[in-house]
């Protein structure tokens, strides 16, 4: 299907979107401003807007430890968001989740998630309540192949093969989970290949390509859809620093990093738009600093804004 | 009025809860045409279908998991996990995921689903089918916790636990399954979080749990019969815990005693004892005292695991030395 | 490799001996001798005795649930193991393990195992151990067809591939986990082409063709010892009794039963070996006979035993 | 003497293990190359090679299982799990096989192997990476556990659990780690189940774990001042625990408050409180005090974080109450 000049722009905006909002965290986290645990998502983010492009508003995403991309992606608020890294009450959790746990059930998203693989059941979950409720609602489970060797992929993914379920399992392999290669953790040649165990469906793409990647989760999304059950797509990515803000990332070489870099997935982007003559460089630049602007605006509110008050501890446990 | 089993109070439950409320759905190892190992589901397929009832590959990380998702986006699930000692590896999903993503999303979820399961000894099952671990959910903010002891209380209790909108641990007892008791006919639900007097005393409190609670009712009439009058008071919650009435008959009697089937160190009877010391300390005659399983696994040889796990004698034992 | 003659005829022993031990247990516990979760093997005992045939006696197997078989079958001590059964200090595991937990170390037994799929990690790490010791030893994983659905399957398989261990994992798939038959939890064929996701080796084998399974079972115990990796061994078999003595099993129908029973892996194998002229019916019989006199000689054993005393309790509970 | 932070400390006792015993073995999830992600395995594998120091994949069930499996043939596997919010993943294999193979099998197997991890909140890690479990672990009979709070004490501790023939739970704390404090050179060890009076006092018993030491000890500082004579002991392992050692000081201050980073409810708190009604009752001129996390998951805001978790003002109040 293609996709109309302004859906390819809503793509490039979240994609610089992402970019901007992980380097801002990279300078706040320096600053103290952003603590704790947090994962960026820088490199990658072709894989979550090429899939987020191909769902409904209504559809629902689980995340991960690396959930920012992810959230954007799907149309998160960037205010509530930096809001939320800045543990002011004005964030999505009130401050009281960070990085790891951004939600917005309303935009489907059902969380970042802080434990390896436990997005894939809840996300299978998701398309079970979905069904049940006679919706016919999508969801994706985003996860690493680090996640790939979970007992909690293997779990939800055969339960969501066996029952056919609309779910798409989106693998963004970026070669490493914290220092491990996948070479280290995986006898085979890729994620997709366990697609078979399953019975399932399984699609590898170049994840730094978002015209891929959309185009393959497109197809999972319509299968699910219809019925057909689930999809394994393994998107081929790689991300450009270190596992957490602050870890240097020594055990990946220079080169290695070098030769990924070169495949930026959004200057990939924007030479595909401005060579099809979808977009000028004119527009290119004006897009590009609405969304350093947006992102600024962002981190300014999040700044301005409170702090819980201590009150806060003791509400929102039960309900 | 009328007697029905255990189990079949809890059929009733969610049968009436499945007719009431199309949300709610029950997932589980061999609950369809099986009707669960322990028959609680039984005939629940043939009304509702395999769309409502669905047996799962055996998966209880993906069971709890599945249901955690499918509550977050607006169902009732009712996940069956066989045996306790099997919550042990959906301990991720119920501690990580269920009990706290209310919190960690500032309030914005809910999470209204149970996981029904049971524990206990008594059975010559061994050390992996037999535990009793209520201890470690009630350690976890963010679940409530039930422990049904008799058939009108698993009723009104799982019935209530459906409703709730939060995630319920539901400890039923493999023995008591197959004993009868009284059950209305009809619609009542028990709400959680009040503890229940099955039996009013004057002499001393012995808070029970589960199937202790029929054992420390059999310690009583016998202690009764030395003129001992022993108030029986079962917590049916441990999350949230109904303080409340055990302090006020502890300020009543001033000596307890807390039974329970699981392990003594670190068992729900620590957080009951503490809390009585903590809120009732000046009117404590005596220590209070615990009467739980002895610290090891329980063996599957019939003389040990009787002597492993709490019994009458125990208790009437244990009541007497707070009388010492 | 050509079985010697005496080899076959302690084959032909072996599955003799499980089916009078198993066959006896029924009868003990409809006497209260035996009680608790016990589940017998009955029509299974190819798989076990082909397999352990195929194993040094110094290698290792994990057990499961219905393990009475694999024990038997690895050399197992049957007066132990009936007076285990019968909860006596005499047994395996002086009467506080009973049929879920037996284990014999010095024979390479690790134990049965009343949680499905957690034999596979503890395979995976005696054969760790025996890498690192610097031994030869191989471990089996013995598990059903419900335990291919587990976490622990998967995350224990993925470890023993990424490290090549000397692992043999052989699925028992009888058709059915207590109620729920293999269409209902797995979307795929057979629980071989799981083998794909681990990218090691997988085999089906009829599990009631006792020299099948061996033969299979030679050669991944092979690729092992040399340090090739693990192999996943599928053993299409069934059980002819419900799931748990007790169950009555009503979710079979009686012609699936039937049709099975017609399968006895005995009788195929007696038919076999007087057909080939290894055996005659004579030599056959006197087997038998003396099997089940065997089988005799343990129940007397165990009932003759005395019960564990009470101060057992809280012995063995720390080195 | 030398000064070295616990993260040190805790390397040594690695390679020291791993120099005398070629039994001893490391694996988890980057302990390789990387050093785990709080450098506690830094260089192990340099000297020991990929064989002895084995990085898994992501797998917390496997690497438990591989551990047991390993320790069960006769060496002494060291499992990392990175936090101990994720040995959820794991408990199956800790709590159903590791705690109980030796028991179930009537004495026929040693399980000689330690699953270090750690826990605690302060950092901004959230409710799934700040949990403090202990108690869990101390339920489970079968399973030694230990929580150091010094470098020194994680040295000598570590290297007794790598020695002992049982599954050792070893909990480390991520606040401590790069925290200094004197540890000998060469050789030494602490025995498992040996209490440790971090401060002697005389006018109440202040028991505290892992961090929670050195806010006692700052808050005994604090109360000096004021003449109140805090003796602040640190049980070190909570299974097995010195009571003997705590019931002494208790029965010489005649008050006493529990100090730990888990939640308040069915935490060690709660044990050991009871334990000290059970055998010090006479001596007690107070309730025992518990001051411990609030009972909410782990907040990421600092403010909120701090408010949830106890403090050298929280036990400085804890203090004053059961003195008032
Ligand atoms: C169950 C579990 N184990 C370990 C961790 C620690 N951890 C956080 S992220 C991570 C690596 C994840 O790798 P991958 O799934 O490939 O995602 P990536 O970080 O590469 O995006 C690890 C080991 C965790 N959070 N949860
Ligand atoms: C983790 C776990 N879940 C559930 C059970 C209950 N259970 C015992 S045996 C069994 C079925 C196992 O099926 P399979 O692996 O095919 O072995 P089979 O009984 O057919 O030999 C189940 C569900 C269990 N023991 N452990
Ligand atoms: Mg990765
Ligand atoms: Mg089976």
């Amino acid at each position: 299907m293609e996709l109309a000049k302004d859906a390819l722009v809503a793509m490039l905006r979240r994609m610089l979107a992402i970019r901007y909002f992980e380097q801002s965290i990279l300078r706040l986290f320096e600053q103290d401003q952003v603590r704790g645990a947090t994962h960026v998502y820088l490199g990658e983010e072709a894989v979550a807007v090429g899939v987020c492009t191909a769902l409904r508003p209504d559809d629902y995403i689980s995340s991960t430890h690396r959930g920012h991309g992810h959230c954007i992606a799907k149309g998160g608020d960037l205010n509530k968001m930096m809001a939320e890294l800045l543990g002011k009450a004005t964030g999505y959790c009130k401050g009281k989740g960070g990085s790891m746990h951004i939600a917005d059930l309303d935009l489907g998203i059902l969380g970042a998630n802080g434990i390896v693989g436990s997005g894939i059941p809840i996300a299978v979950g998701a398309a079970l309540g979905s069904t049940i409720q006679g919706e016919d609602r999508v969801a994706v489970a985003f996860f690493g192949d680090g996640a790939s060797n979970t007992g909690a992929f293997h779990e939800g993914i055969n339960l969501a093969a066996v029952w056919k379920l609309p779910v798409v399992f989106v693998c963004e392999n970026n070669m490493y989970a914290v220092s491990t290669s996948t070479r280290e953790s995986l006898a085979i040649g890729g994620v997709v290949e366990r697609a078979a165990a399953y019975g399932i469906p399984g699609v590898q793409v170049d994840g730094n390509d978002v015209l891929q990647v959309y185009e393959a989760a497109r197809e999972a999304v319509a299968r699910a859809r219809e019925g057909k059950g689930p999809t394994l797509l393994e998107c081929l990515t790689y991300r450009w620093t270190g596992h957490t803000v602050g870890d240097p990332g020594l055990y990946r070489n220079k080169e290695e990093v070098e030769a990924w870099k070169q495949q930026d997935p959004i200057l990939r982007f924007r030479d595909y738009l401005i060579e099809a003559g979808i977009l000028t460089q004119e527009e290119y630049d004006a897009i590009d600093g609405e969304e350093k602007e947006r992102l600024e605006r962002a981190i300014a509110f999040a700044q301005e804004s409170p702090e819980p008050s201590v009150e806060a501890l003791l509400e929102d446990l039960y309900a | 009025m009328r007697e029905i089993t255990y189990a079949q109070a809890l059929n009733e439950a969610l049968r009436e809860e499945m007719e009431r409320d199309p949300h709610v759905f029950i997932l589980g190892e061999d609950v369809g045409r099986h009707g669960g190992v322990f028959t609680v589901t039984k005939g629940l397929i043939d009304q509702f279908g395999g769309e409502r009832v669905r047996n799962t590959p055996i998966s209880e990380c993906a069971i709890v998991g599945a249901a955690l998702g499918a509550a977050v986006v607006g169902c009732r699930p009712v996940a069956e996990i066989m045996y306790v000692d099997f919550m042990t590896i959906a301990m991720e999903m119920i501690v990580n995921q269920a009990a706290k993503i209310r919190y960690m999303f500032g309030g914005k979820a809910k999470v209204p689903m149970v996981v029904r399961t049971q524990g206990g000894g008594g059975r010559g099952n061994a050390a992996q089918h037999s535990q009793s671990l209520e201890a470690w959910f009630v350690h976890v903010p963010g679940l409530k916790v039930v422990m049904p002891a008799t058939p009108y209380d698993a009723k009104g209790l799982l019935k209530s636990a459906i409703r709730d909108d939060n995630p319920v641990i539901f400890l039923e007892n493999k023995n008591l399954y197959f004993r009868k008791g009284p059950v209305p006919e009809g619609e009542y639900t028990i709400p959680l979080g009040v503890a229940d007097i099955k039996r009013p005393g004057s002499d001393v409190t012995v808070v029970a749990t589960s199937r202790m609670v029929g054992e420390a009712l059999a310690a009583a009439e016998v202690l009764a019969e030395s003129g001992i009058d022993v108030e029986v008071i079962d917590p049916r919650t441990l999350a949230p815990l109904d303080m409340g009435t055990i302090i006020a008959s502890v300020k009543k009697t001033h000596r307890a005693v807390i039974v329970h089937e699981a392990c003594t160190t670190c068992g729900i009877g620590a957080e009951i004892g503490m809390r009585i010391m903590e809120e009732a300390f000046d009117y404590l005659d005596a220590p209070v005292k615990r009467v739980a399983a002895v610290d090891v696994p329980v063996p599957y040889n019939r003389i040990l695991e009787d002597a492993a796990l709490p019994n009458v004698e125990d208790i009437i034992r244990g009541v007497r030395e707070v009388l010492a």
